[in-house]
This record gives structure tokens, C-alpha cells and sequence, in this order.
């Protein structure tokens, strides 16, 4: 059993305070993501999420705002078209697709977001660590 | 000088941990997510129940009675076996219990708690004849429970079950005085709907279905 | 995304305890010997742990090892930087190190408070900090910048909370725009007619604040109105703001009432009357309405649906009736916005249970407030259905729709006070018998607890129990409930069962949380910045909230608030100017291919395509630092000050540098 | 014609034969045909539950992996009996929901050499797919003999509404599936405010004095409201107000003659059906009466249309939820 490195990409108004939510009501989830806070989900380009993989992640998580409630109007709109289109690249050179998992947790949601990160611990720990997929 | 505990009502004495036993223990045993824990003791249920009158504690008492780890009370309780499954409080309640399976397993871990001198699967004794056990016969109402057994006998016997010898076999046993009150009705029975007074034809998948139970009683005991 | 030589700074650590808060789960002491040796190859010269980094000699400590150590960065681990961040960049700032070369890793909310094993959080946070430095010794030193800030205040709701928030604002000599969707302001608490615990008249003590509010020469109201649109940003916002026809010209109206006397239409008032009494097609809400002005409501009037009528224009002395008026649009400059959005109250109906709609007698608390209302549609008589029978056993229900998972899983707060008032004026006005059923009796509150005990002494019986069902029965209604205190079912007959319904969000709560770029919880409520220490700001600079559109709340809770929103606007007011985000983005013109991907991905049009140059170029005012446009941009040539590439790569091979080296010890 | 899995239950060979039938007779013309899963088993009632979980839920679920096994691509079972309809739709909901529980009673399936998949089969009442599948406008198709002038009191108990688990109903508590069947075949339908009350159950063998405290309760409203028939969808319902009426008369010194009847039966009637192919003449209270006069189309006594109350200028009422609010509140 190995300890699968996750790095969770999280915008800052929402999923990122959802996790101070979940914080504050003491929920408990698993230490394997790395929270990175940046200003918005559609700050992510697909290169940083491969370049995630590229220093040794085994999976990435990108937690956006619902869609209609991003700080910035319109930014997730961005990400939620992207990341998809990203996937099927991913799963094209021979990544799992798994590896990368897109989702909308507010502010409010600490109770989703432990879920979340819950199940994406899982999902990643039943796959192999990335590095022996590449060999 | 005496011990403070030893006058205090025997409850009281309970550890915490004692307490939170039973509650996990009801939690564990009923199917899904019961939320027995969550009880805020507002009344919905007592208030819903249709047959609230002939219980002996609401069950708003039992879920607080559980929360005291107060368990010879609960399970010498006739509420569980007053319960019609009518549903009322399941979807009354404001905290999503499932009032009406925890119940179920009420039932069971009473019956449980007098099982070294009750066989199950054939027609049961009236009586219970308990010695060692700390369940008070007494305040027990078996009817309730003998009539369950009644019905499993023959399911457990001939795969399904039948309602004329069910009710006759029942009402000679607990309530012989209502007999001739009953008679018209039987009567009734056989010649209005057609009904027959023979025990049904059993399932073929008898063996099957044996070997199924007997599996399930293994797990339910594990 | 090519990574330069690792730039040579001094950086220093800190590791909080924060009491227990952290030091009770993360080995704190370890995580700052460990960022110590291990880290220092990563430029860390100092690391320390300390009980309250965020006290004032925690800040000198930094402070006084800028100085002393020459320290070019900063990192703290410590709480959420939502609360924080500020704190330690004022420090750096202080002591000469440019804020933006802090950086702060959240090791409490993040860690030390979601993971039980103590070996794992503390493996954690050693993980967060080399992450935090590996991305602090690539941040760059930013300016912010600075706008003036339009001192008029778009306050939006005429309840009483955005009436005394106005009002505030106004007194101080700013404009505020007053926008309120119903023909007058007032809100909720103009329906009422007593208010707890005093039990004086909401009336007498509402209505002069109304006219100060409808004749301040500060104040522009805007009834009948909404908001259909905010752009901008704080201190600059653009408001545009839908003036519905009311068929009316202001100018002409002098408030006389002949229109209404004489309108042939007579309508049920759902909004101001509760669905309990009638209003005709032309009308103002109630008597003491600010405006005067009465509105035409198009959908029901006869002129509007059948073409013939006019019964108001006729007999109209000023002639003010306008059938043409249009919808007006206006657009307006402000620099700060309360939204005093208020509450909906629960539907009732969807509690089968319970019959209302079903069952005539039972009534919901603002049908129930609406008739002992002296100006109601009983004329203040507590009467049934029936309009002349007058009860003589009264249920109060609480908790209808509230603390109940089913409806609503939060407690009203107001409902346990709103019903023992109920049971004094049902008591006061007929001397039936009054039954209160609740589950808890909640009543916090000055004074608060002395009324609860009042009513009981009036001999009011109180049944602690949660109503099962209202059905009909022995020539009126049976309540039946287990009175929990006795452990029995009890099934009592009444005349008259009013509901004590839960408040809940507006019903376009949500659409509003979005027009002004704000947030709502799980409920709908809109969320504050800080549930204690922040509640009338929101995550969105310049978007206040005050009352019970942020959760349920009694008046002196709402006024209390609205007065602090006001507060908290003159205080911005106050300084003139603001500061702006200082993480914007740039393009880099050598590179940028102009392509136009990025100007049509911002949401703020802060991207001009150069046609001369054939480059993008960022409006820096404009841009509000979303980063969309760098994951957008092919090339690689916008980067987002503060959030780059080089910094986020650093950070998460920081982050995975420390789980590395323990797999291997782990191994090892 | 659609095929369906159809599991009739114990009640149906036995006390309810006058549903079995009519079940059969209303389903051809509906285009709803009935494949009986070969060799069922009882669903153990609320009684094997009582005594002991597993088990019970392990004779639930071999009644499951026998429709799995015989399902032959269809996914609906249809169990007319409300009890077994729960039972099954119970037993496939928590097997589903609570994975570990699920494995134990396959576990025990096992024992049998059988399996069944969670949520593999849709359980589902004969009413719901009357209403939601076959439609209203094929039944108003069928109907040749509207039940005009009488007034019916809908029951449906408590088990069908509740709790729901496939949130098939429009309400908990008061759901208007059933009336809007019985106003589809022309009969005047009663707004019957213990339509979801329970009928008593298995009081009537354990406690029979409470039975009889609620059978009173729901023939005396059906009473006051003038009331020709009470129309079930359950064996169990059906027996308790029907068979038990006589006792509970006696207990109360009351004299209620109120005939209760399975709804497949008055529709049976109104597709023109025989009466006797219906399993008419099974009930204790006879429905002769109420039935002839549908029959021959005679208009009701004045004295017994409600008296209209006269209206007086009230407050008005709140407007009743539509349909369109409950899917309104599903989006919110």
C-alpha cells in the first residue's frame, strides 16, 4: 500500500474556504491532498495539471466554484470546458483519466468537500502510483 | 457511611460508555443509516403512532430510554411490538430517524434476550419460563410476539403463509374468550371469500429456501 | 515555465501553535527544527514556533528578525490567510519587506483540525511549509493600486433594516439610492401589529422612520423598482435599476385615494395582507405608505386586460393617471451596496400534516399578524375563516417547517417569542383557551425570558411536543401531539390553530447572491465574510448584507445590522480611496501572438487587443486578478502577478519534495 | 402490450382472491401484461422483520433473484398487496443503500446458489403504474360505464405512501394517485382526509381493542362524509374494514354497514366487466347495493347530495399547491 501524493488545485472563494468549513466543523479526511489556493479555477491551464503529474503527483483535483457563482462571473465556465477536453487527452496518451477529477464545492459545502476528498483519496490509492505507469 | 451510588436509582449508575453501547448497538443492527442518535425527543413520533395509546412508553420514551442505556426497560417495552409500521413517524420525524426499522430491531433484540429457552422455528410456548435473565416475564406482553412467530412457523414450513390457520391458531391461543365473537367471521371466511382451512401447497424451492434462512441466521448471529 | 536558478533569499518560518489549536495534534516544534535544517538549502535561515504567531509580540518577532536576520521572505503556518493574511502582511510591511513577500499555509483549518493521526498532520504540515517556501523565494514585490471611491450607497430593500441603514448614511450627508420592489417601503414589519417583548406598535414606531426615509433630502427611493444589473467593482460600482411603471405620474399624485375608492377591481392582497384580505387593481399597500403614490397593477386591472374601464383616470382631480408610462431604466454610480433583502416566510402547504390550505381554521402566523393588525382585514377581530366566529380555543404551533430536516434544518429564532405575543393577543382579544405547542422554548433576548414567564402567568397551557397532525373533528379541529412531559398522546379539540411558519431565504435569493457577485449557504442565506468577527461584510469588497436576508433575525437583530452596514460604508466613504488588487495580469508582447483567446475569456473586459501592435494588452484598473485568461492563453505569454506559473510549480514540487523523503524513510 | 414481473403474495391465493381477479381482468384491457414469478415465496409481512432482520430480508430478496432470474429484460415488478410491495421495494432500497448489508443477504442468497443485483428491478404498486405508465387517458379509453353518482372514499393505508422509497407518490400524506384514478372512471371521489391512516394492521391479532379504536375512526369519518364505498389498494386494509367491521360494531354498540372494496374491482365495473368475475360477493358488507345503482345509472336521492353550505363572505383561502409548485420546489 503506498501513499498516493494528490495535489488539489482549489479557488479561492469556494472550494478553498469550503475547506476551511470542513476545518471548522473538525470533519476528518485524509492528508494525501496538497492544497495549492488559486485565485479562480480557470487560472489552471491544462499544463499545469501535467506538470502536476510531471513532479510526481498521482492524481489531481481541481475544485471550482458552482457554475453561476464564480467570483468572477464567468471564469469556471472556462474550466468546466476545459478540463473535459483535457481528459480525453489524458486517457489518448495512455493517463487514466481518473487521475484528474473536476468538481464545484462553495464555501458552504465543508461536508462535501470532506466527501470529496474522501473518494478521490480512494479512487487514486486503487490505482498504481503514477511513476510505474510511465515505465 | 453509605455510598452515595449505591441510593442513587440504579440508572443513574450507568457509565457513559455503557450508554452510548446500546445506542451503537440499536445503530449497527438496523439496515442503512438510522440516525437513532439524532433524536432531539421533539414528540412527532409519540404524537403520529396510531396505536400510541396501547404502548406502555412512546416511542419518543424509548429512544430516550436507549440514550440512558436503560436496556431491560426498552426491551421489557411492549412498544416496539405495538408498532402497526403504519410509517407515520419515519416520515414525520424532523431528524430522518427511521423510527419504524429500529423498531423491527427492537423486536429482535427482545426476543434475543430470551432466547436460550425459546425455540424459533416451530409453534411457540405461551409462556417463557425465565430464570436467568433479567427480562420480567411479567410486564412482558408475548401476544404480539407469539403471533410473529405464528406467521414464520408456517413461512418457514410451507414458503408461504395463510391467513385462516394463522388467525385460528392465534386466536385459540390468546384470546380464547373472543371465540364466539370470532366464529361469524370465520365462517365468513371460508364461505364468503372461498377460503380454504387447509395449510397452502408448499413452495418447491422449500430445500432452497431452508439452506437461504439457515445462512441468514448464521450471519444475523455472527 | 522554464525555471530560472533558484533566486538566493533569506527566508524565515514560523510555526504557530495557536494555543492547542494546532500544537494539540501538529508536533509543532519538530515541523520548525525540521524546516530548519532541512529546509535551509531552500534558503530558510531562521524557523521558529511560537504559542500565538498573530499576538503582538508574535508579530515582532518577525518584525524584529527582518532587522536583525535580514530576512527578503516571510512564511507563516498557521490559520486559514481568510483570516490572517492581512495581520502578517501589515508585519512584513512594517518592517520593510513588501507584503506580497509573505506567504501564509493554512496548517489548522487544513490540518491539525481534519486529521486525527498526529504522525500524519505533522508530516502534513511539514509538507505545507516546504511548499510555501519553495513558492515564496519566487514571489515578486507588488505595488497596489489605488481608486477613489464614489461616495453615493445603492442600499437595496425598504425594510426596516435598509430603511435604518439609509438613514444612517443619510444622516451623515452621502447619497443613497433606496431600492424597493413593493409600491412602499416597510417591509415585514409594517404587517405587524404588536412587537415582542414590549409590545408596542410596530406601526407607531416603524411609520416615522418611513417618512424621515421617504423625505430626506439624501435619500432618492426607488419603489416598485429592482436591480437588474451591477458592474464594477468597489468604489466604482454601476448600478441599473428597472423603474416599473405604475401607471402614475409622481409628480401629479397628490395620494388622495378617490383611484382606489373608485376602482372597480378588487383583488386577494397575498403580499401585504398575507392572502387574507383584498386590495383593488389601483392601489398603495396600506394607509400609512411612503410614497403616497399608488400603483396600477397591469395584470389585474380591466383597462389592461379588457380595454375598457378607466374608472381611475375619470375620476383622477389631478389627472396623474398615466396608461402609457413605460418601464424606466436608470443607471447609477455608487461606491458601496447593503443588500437588506429580508425573508420569505415558509409556505405552510407543504406540510400535509398540518392542513393548511386544506383546513380553513388554520391560519399561518403573518394571516394571524394581518388580523389583529387594527387597520387588517378583521379590523384587529381574531375571528375564523368564516369572518364573524370568534374562537374559543386557540393552538399556537412552533417550529412549522423549522429545526426539521425535511423543510428546513435550522431553528427561525424568532417563531418561540412571535408565538407567546400570539397568545397574548389571542388571550387579550377573545379570553379563549390558547395551547402552545413547541419543542424547546428559545428565548434569548433582553427581557425575553420575563415575557415567556408573563404569558404562562396569563394561564396560557404550554405542551411540550411537536404537533403530528391537525385534523378535523368534534365540530372544529383536533391537534394531536405526544405532550412529552407526561409521555402521552394527547389529542386536543380547537377552534383555531395558528402556524408559527420558519423563515427562509427569498426565493431568488440565489439569483441576487449572483447579480452582486456574493455567495449563499446550503439554505440560501446570503453568507457574511466572518460568521463572528466580520457579519455585515461579504467575501466581495463593497457588497454588504444586513438582516434577516443573512439568516433569521428579530428587529432589534436587523436594525442593529443595518445600522452596521451603514457603518462599515461611511467608514470606507471615510478614506477616500481604496486599494485595489495588486495581483493582476500582464502580457508579455515579445511572445503574445494575438490570438485573441484571451480577450474573449475575461469576464471583466479588462483585455484590449492592440490592432496596431497586434497584441493583447491588460487593463490593470479593470483587471480583477482571476487568472482565466493565463489558462486560456496557447502561447504562455499573460502571466498573473502572484500567482505564476514558476511560483505554483515551485510550490507543488515543495509540497511533494516532503512526501518524497518520507516514503523513502519510510522504506529505509 | 407491456410485460411486467408480477409478484402476487400470499393474500392474493387466499383472503383476496376477489383482487387477484380483478387484477387480471383490468390489466388485459390496460395493455399490462402479468408474468408471475415462478415458485415466489411469502415476503414475511411485517412479522418476519419483527423477529429477525436478516433472515427476513433473505426471504425478501429471494423473491428479488427469482424476477432477476426470470426477468427476461423486463425491470419493473409489480406487487399489488402494499405490505409485499414495501417488503420488496424495502429490501432492494437498504441493499442498495447500505453496501455491507447488501453483501450479507447475497451472502445468504448464496446459501440457494441465487444472487440478486441492487437496484437491478424497479419494485413498483399496481396503482403507480396504472397512473404513471399506462396513463390516465388509456383508462378513461376503457371506461364504458362511468361510476357517476357514487361517492367513493379513497383509502390507500399507509404503506403505499410511505416512506417512499422510489418517491413515486405526490405526497406522504395526502396523495391524490388514487383519486384521480377514481374520478378518471367517473365516480364522485370524497377528499378523504385519513386516506393514508392506518387501518390497524396486525392490531387485529394482538390487540384488538386498539384495531378496533382505528377502524372506527376511519369508517365513522367515511361515514360522516357520506360515504357509498371505501376503495383499497391492499389485502390487509380491505380485510381490517371490511371483515373487522362487524367486531368493531359490536365493540362500539354502532351499526356502520360501509362497503369496502379493492379499486380494481370498480374498475372493473367501469370497463363493463362482469360483477362476478370481479369477486364480487367475497365482502362481508355486501357492495350489492352501492354497486346496482351504478349499474343502472339512477340518479341520487336528492337527500343524500351534501347540502352546498352557504358561502358567506369570509377571509379568503390560501390556493391549494399544484403540481407545478412540487416541481418547481425539485428545481429549487
Amino acid at each position: 500500500m503506498y501513499e498516493p501524493k494528490i495535489i488539489g488545485f482549489l479557488c479561492n472563494w469556494c472550494s478553498y474556504r469550503g475547506a476551511d468549513t470542513a476545518g471548522m466543523a473538525r470533519m476528518k479526511y485524509p492528508p494525501n491532498v496538497k492544497i495549492i489556493r488559486v485565485p479562480c479555477s480557470g487560472r489552471i491551464s491544462p499544463e499545469l495539471v501535467l506538470r502536476s503529474f510531471r513532479e510526481g503527483a498521482d492524481g489531481v483535483i481541481l475544485l471550482g466554484c458552482h457554475i453561476g457563482d464564480c467570483h468572477y462571473a464567468t471564469g469556471n465556465h472556462r474550466t468546466a470546458k476545459r478540463m473535459p477536453v483535457l481528459k480525453k487527452l489524458m486517457e489518448y496518451t495512455g493517463i487514466e483519466p481518473e487521475r484528474l477529477y473536476i468538481n464545484w464545492v462553495s464555501a458552504a459545502e465543508g461536508e462535501k468537500f470532506t466527501t470529496v476528498i474522501k473518494e478521490f483519496t480512494e479512487t487514486i490509492s486503487a490505482l498504481p502510483p503514477f511513476v510505474e505507469t510511465m515505465k | 457511611m453509605t455510598d452515595v451510588v449505591s441510593v442513587l436509582d440504579p440508572h443513574t449508575s450507568h457509565t457513559k460508555r455503557e450508554d452510548s453501547i446500546l445506542l451503537r448497538e440499536v445503530s449497527l443492527r438496523t439496515p442503512g443509516e438510522s440516525h437513532v442518535d439524532m433524536c432531539i425527543q421533539c414528540g412527532t413520533c409519540g404524537g403520529s403512532c396510531p396505536s400510541g395509546s396501547a404502548m406502555d412508553h412512546t416511542p419518543r420514551a424509548i429512544f430516550a430510554m436507549l440514550r440512558a442505556g436503560m436496556r431491560d426497560d426498552v426491551l421489557n417495552s411492549n412498544t416496539p411490538w405495538m408498532c402497526v409500521s403504519c410509517y407515520f413517524c419515519t416520515v414525520r420525524c424532523p431528524q430522518n430517524i427511521h423510527i419504524t426499522d429500529v423498531m423491527y430491531t427492537l423486536k429482535n433484540m427482545s426476543l434475543e434476550a430470551r432466547k436460550p429457552t425459546m425455540p424459533v422455528a416451530s409453534p411457540p410456548p405461551t409462556a417463557w419460563g425465565l430464570k436467568n435473565s433479567s427480562i420480567d416475564p411479567k410486564k412482558y406482553n408475548p401476544t404480539a410476539a407469539d403471533f410473529s412467530k405464528t406467521f414464520i412457523w408456517m413461512v418457514e414450513n410451507f414458503g408461504r403463509s395463510f391467513e385462516i390457520g394463522l388467525a385460528g391458531v392465534h386466536n385459540v391461543r390468546h384470546f380464547i374468550t373472543r371465540l364466539p365473537n370470532m366464529t361469524p367471521m370465520a365462517i365468513g371466511m371460508l364461505t364468503k371469500k372461498g377460503m380454504s382451512p387447509l395449510p397452502p401447497k408448499r413452495i418447491k424451492g422449500m430445500d432452497q429456501l431452508g439452506k437461504i434462512l439457515q445462512r441468514a441466521k448464521e450471519l444475523e448471529s455472527s | 515555465m522554464k525555471s530560472k536558478k533558484k533566486p538566493q533569499e533569506r527566508v524565515g518560518v514560523y510555526i504557530c501553535h495557536c494555543g492547542s489549536n494546532i500544537a494539540g495534534v501538529v508536533n509543532v516544534e519538530d515541523v520548525s527544527t525540521w524546516a530548519g535544517k532541512e529546509l535551509e538549502k531552500e534558503g530558510v535561515v531562521v524557523a521558529r514556533d511560537y504559542k500565538f504567531m498573530c499576538s503582538s509580540l508574535g508579530q515582532e518577532l518577525i518584525e524584529k528578525d527582518i532587522k536583525e536576520q535580514g530576512l527578503t521572505r516571510v512564511v507563516v503556518a498557521a490559520c486559514s490567510p481568510h483570516l490572517h493574511e492581512p495581520t502578517f502582511r501589515n508585519a512584513c510591511s512594517r518592517a520593510g519587506v513588501n507584503p506580497y513577500l509573505f506567504e501564509m499555509t493554512n496548517i489548522r483549518e487544513q490540518d491539525s483540525w481534519v486529521t486525527t493521526d498526529k504522525l500524519e498532520a505533522t508530516k502534513k504540515a511539514k509538507s505545507l511549509v516546504s511548499a510555501a517556501v519553495g513558492r515564496v523565494v519566487y514571489q515578486k514585490p507588488l505595488e497596489s493600486l489605488f481608486v477613489p471611491i464614489d461616495p453615493n450607497v445603492l442600499v437595496v430593500g425598504g425594510g426596516v433594516t435598509g430603511i435604518q441603514a439609509a438613514l444612517e448614511i443619510a444622516n451623515s450627508g452621502q447619497h443613497v439610492y433606496l431600492v424597493e420592489r413593493e409600491p412602499s417601503i416597510g417591509g415585514h414589519m409594517a404587517q405587524f401589529d404588536k412587537t415582542f417583548p414590549t409590545l408596542d406598535c410596530s406601526a407607531c414606531i416603524l411609520t416615522p422612520k418611513m417618512f424621515d426615509a421617504g423625505n430626506h433630502k439624501n435619500i432618492t427611493m426607488l419603489t416598485w423598482s429592482e436591480v437588474e444589473k451591477v458592474e464594477g467593482y468597489i468604489g466604482n460600482f454601476t448600478v441599473t435599476i428597472r423603474k416599473r411603471a405604475r401607471f402614475i405620474e409622481e409628480s401629479l399624485c397628490t395620494g388622495c385615494g378617490v383611484c382606489w375608492e373608485k376602482c372597480p377591481k378588487k383583488v386577494v392582497d397575498d403580499v401585504f395582507e398575507a392572502g387574507l384580505g383584498y386590495r383593488k387593481a389601483v392601489y398603495t399597500p396600506f394607509p400609512q405608505a411612503v410614497p403616497k403614490y399608488p400603483v396600477i397593477d397591469h395584470e389585474n386591472c380591466t383597462y389592461f386586460q379588457k380595454g375598457t374601464c378607466k374608472a381611475c383616470e375619470k375620476f383622477c382631480p389631478t389627472g396623474a393617471i398615466k396608461f402609457d408610462q413605460q418601464d424606466e431604466i436608470l443607471t447609477v454610480k455608487v461606491g458601496n451596496i447593503i443588500l437588506a433583502t429580508g425573508y420569505d416566510l415558509f409556505d405552510a402547504r407543504k406540510i400535509p400534516n398540518y392542513g393548511y390550505g386544506r383546513l380553513p381554521n388554520v391560519f399561518t402566523s403573518l394571516e394571524f399578524e394581518r388580523m389583529t393588525n387594527a387597520a387588517g382585514p378583521t379590523m384587529g377581530k381574531v375571528v375564523l375563516r368564516d369572518g364573524v366566529t370568534q374562537p374559543k380555543s386557540v393552538a399556537v404551533i412552533h417550529c412549522v417547517g423549522s429545526r426539521d430536516k425535511n423543510y428546513h434544518n435550522y431553528c427561525s429564532s424568532i417563531c418561540c417569542m412571535q408565538s407567546l405575543k400570539f397568545a397574548h393577543l389571542v388571550k387579550e382579544k377573545t379570553g379563549g383557551d390558547v395551547y402552545q405547542f413547541y419543542i424547546d422554548m428559545r428565548t434569548p433576548g433582553k427581557s425575553y425570558d420575563e415575557f415567556y414567564q408573563k404569558i404562562i402567568h396569563e394561564g396560557v397551557n404550554m405542551i411540550r411536543g411537536k404537533v403530528a397532525e391537525i385534523i378535523e373533528g368534534e365540530g372544529g379541529l383536533i391537534v394531536q401531539a405526544e405532550d412529552t412531559l407526561v409521555g402521552k398522546q394527547r389529542r386536543i379539540p380547537v377552534d383555531m390553530v395558528i402556524l408559527s411558519a420558519g423563515l427562509e431565504s427569498r426565493a431568488d435569493a440565489k439569483e441576487v447572491a449572483q447579480k452582486f457577485g456574493i455567495s449563499c449557504s446550503a439554505d440560501d442565506w446570503f453568507i457574511e465574510r466572518h460568521p463572528k468577527l466580520d457579519p455585515v461584510a461579504t467575501m466581495t469588497d463593497g457588497v454588504f448584507v444586513a438582516g434577516a436576508c443573512q439568516g433569521p433575525k428579530d428587529i432589534p437583530a436587523s436594525v442593529a445590522q443595518g445600522a452596521a452596514a451603514a457603518a462599515r460604508v461611511l467608514s470606507i466613504i471615510g478614506q477616500g480611496e481604496i486599494e485595489i488588487e495588486a495581483a493582476t495580469a500582464m502580457v508579455d508582447e515579445i511572445t503574445c501572438v494575438g490570438c485573441k483567446q484571451c480577450v474573449a475569456s475575461c469576464p471583466y473586459q479588462a483585455i484590449q487587443f492592440l490592432e496596431e501592435k497586434g497584441k493583447a494588452y491588460v487593463q490593470e484598473a479593470l483587471c480583477k486578478g482571476c487568472g482565466t485568461c493565463v489558462g486560456t492563453c496557447l502561447p504562455k505569454s499573460i502571466t498573473l502577478k502572484h500567482f505564476t506559473d514558476e511560483q505554483i510549480v515551485a510550490e507543488m514540487i515543495g509540497a511533494m519534495r516532503v512526501m518524497k523523503s518520507f516514503e523513502m524513510t519510510e522504506v529505509a | 402490450m407491456s410485460d411486467y414481473i408480477f409478484y402476487p403474495g400470499c393474500s392474493m391465493e387466499s383472503s383476496a382472491k376477489a383482487y387477484y381477479e380483478s387484477v387480471m381482468a383490468v390489466c388485459k384491457p390496460l395493455g399490462i401484461g402479468l408474468k408471475e414469478i415462478e415458485d415466489w415465496n411469502c415476503c414475511g409481512a411485517t412479522e418476519y422483520l419483527s423477529l429477525d432482520i436478516t433472515p427476513a430480508y433473505a426471504l425478501i430478496a429471494r423473491n428479488l433473484a427469482l424476477a432477476e432470474e426470470q426477468a427476461n429484460g423486463n425491470k419493473t415488478i409489480i406487487a399489488p398487496c402494499s405490505a409485499c410491495y414495501l417488503n420488496l421495494a424495502k429490501a432492494d432500497h437498504y441493499m442498495h443503500d447500505d453496501k455491507a448489508f447488501g453483501n450479507k443477504i447475497n451472502e445468504a442468497l448464496a446459501a440457494g446458489g441465487m444472487h440478486y443485483t441492487p437496484g437491478k428491478l424497479a419494485v413498483r404498486h399496481l396503482l403507480d403504474v396504472i397512473i404513471n405508465e399506462v396513463g390516465l387517458d388509456k383508462v378513461k379509453e376503457n371506461v364504458v360505464k362511468p361510476l357517476a353518482g357514487l361517492r367513493i372514499a379513497p383509502y390507500l393505508g399507509c404503506m403505499l405512501p410511505r416512506p417512499d422509497y422510489g418517491k413515486r407518490y405526490s405526497d406522504t400524506e395526502h396523495p391524490d394517485e388514487l383519486d384521480r384514478l377514481l374520478s378518471a372512471l367517473g365516480a364522485e371521489v370524497i377528499d378523504f382526509p385519513l386516506k393514508t391512516h392506518c387501518c390497524g394492521g396486525h392490531m387485529t391479532q394482538i390487540g384488538p381493542d386498539t384495531a378496533f379504536e382505528m377502524i372506527h375512526r376511519l369508517i365513522s369519518s367515511a361515514d360522516a362524509l357520506n360515504t357509498d364505498v371505501i376503495v383499497t389498494v391492499c389485502p390487509m386494509c380491505q380485510m381490517n374494514l371490511d371483515a373487522f367491521q362487524g367486531q368493531m360494531n359490536n365493540h362500539f354498540k354502532t351499526n356502520f354497514k360501509i362497503p369496502v372494496l379493492f379499486f380494481t374491482q370498480l374498475m372493473g365495473i367501469a370497463f363493463g366487466e362482469k360483477a362476478e368475475s370481479l369477486g364480487f360477493g367475497s365482502e362481508f358488507v355486501s357492495a350489492a347495493e352501492a354497486i346496482s345503482r351504478v349499474r343502472v345509472q339512477a340518479p341520487k336521492p336528492a337527500e343524500d347530495a351534501p347540502v352546498a353550505k352557504k358561502k358567506t363572505p369570509g377571509l379568503p383561502m390560501p390556493p391549494l399547491r399544484t403540481k407545478t409548485d412540487h416541481t418547481q420546489e425539485a428545481g429549487r
